[in-house]
């Protein structure tokens, strides 16, 4: 199993950090695992990247991967 | 992409200067007859009682500069400008200062109104930027984008 | 009306530091969260083989600030604006210099942007103000308003 | 017969002057004394303003009133 970067933003950075290692072959791993480690993200909304392309459906990941979890904008 | 995406990042507020050294720059460029330009500022909201003192913006920088360059090639691709510029704020920008500066140059007006209008609307809408509303009494509380 | 029209006349070019020193003046107001500006400059077309060095305008002076009140009157009547302000040249403004400078302020981006669109339309349409474009030779033509 | 005082502006001002003073009861009396003087404003495009208002169709003028022709506008 292969240690997956996971980086977070915004208000996700107060419940997981800024950034996690996470042990997971797809994108639905990584999202159940940090559950189980922080319940609080549960039920939050955010979009996957996959190395900065939007995904939104269950993808395999490569080790080289960087995950992020981005809830909604408010720039500008 | 091959080309490394330009910054559009500015630690802190958006000086009131750099829209006019903007203007300036293209004082020399004889076939442009309008300039476009947006400014964000923040506002002095007053959310249950607590009233905005600043907002932090925070950012997936390097992801953000490239939904940028992608942002700039579809507005390039649609409408005929002479230059498009922005800036946005990264860190602390206090209400009443400037958060986002975006200037369109074109021949005729039209150009210049329709693609500035564009880029914010798509700055808002598809850049990973977060800005957290910091209250006078510290608290704080994450904007989201509403689109009306 | 019984107040005296405010004047928008600037003898020559308009300045980029007015642009700068007109953000700065708002930045104490804390309910506005987007300002919208555009400005007009004038262009070296070639016309016939001539080149524009500058344009000359002139203007019915007390008729085009009554109208100017009037346009002031409906955008504000239309719109929610936290404010508004117009500034166009007289006399000489050479290529690549600043001849219309419009301001427009609200709390949410989409009334200030319509705004601003709405008085160039309404300026360029209804002010009695006249161009006179005066080539490298020392020709000249006068110009006309085409609305697309 | 009243001196009606008759301001030009624009493209106008090379063939009538600035300001040309018109014995005139009505608008179009100023319209055919100027063509009168200066041929040229014949087939020129302008509209007529009485006081700074716009006039389409002939008016009665009094002594104190300013005509202005005004031709085709080109500011911003």
């Amino acid at each position: 199993m292969m240690k997956i970067r996971v980086l977070s933003f915004g208000g996700l950075v107060e419940i997981i950090g800024k950034e996690n290692m996470i042990e997971a072959i797809d994108t639905d791993q990584v999202v159940s695992h940090l559950e189980q480690t922080y319940p609080a993200l549960a039920g939050r909304k955010y979009v996957l990247a996959i190395n900065e392309q939007m995904k939104t459906e269950n993808t395999l990941l490569q080790e080289s991967d960087v995950v992020a979890l981005l809830p909604p904008y408010s720039g500008g | 992409m091959t080309s490394k995406p330009k910054n559009i990042f500015v630690q802190g507020a958006i000086s009131p200067a750099l829209v006019a050294e903007s203007l300036e720059k293209h004082a020399t460029e004889q076939n442009i007859g309008a300039h476009e330009i947006f400014l964000g500022q923040v506002r002095a909201d007053e959310i249950d009682g607590r009233k905005v003192a600043a907002i932090q913006y925070t950012s997936y920088e390097s992801m953000a500069l490239t939904q940028m360059e992608e942002i700039r090639e579809r507005i390039l691709s649609t409408y005929s400008l002479a230059c498009m510029h922005v800036y946005h704020s990264l860190g602390t920008v206090r209400a009443g200062q400037l958060c986002l500066f975006v200037f369109a140059s074109s021949r005729h007006r039209n150009e210049a109104q329709q693609a500035c209008r564009d880029v914010v609307e798509l700055i808002k809408k598809e850049l990973p930027i977060w800005g957290e509303e910091i209250f006078e009494d510290n608290s704080s509380q994450w904007k989201t984008n509403a689109f009306k």
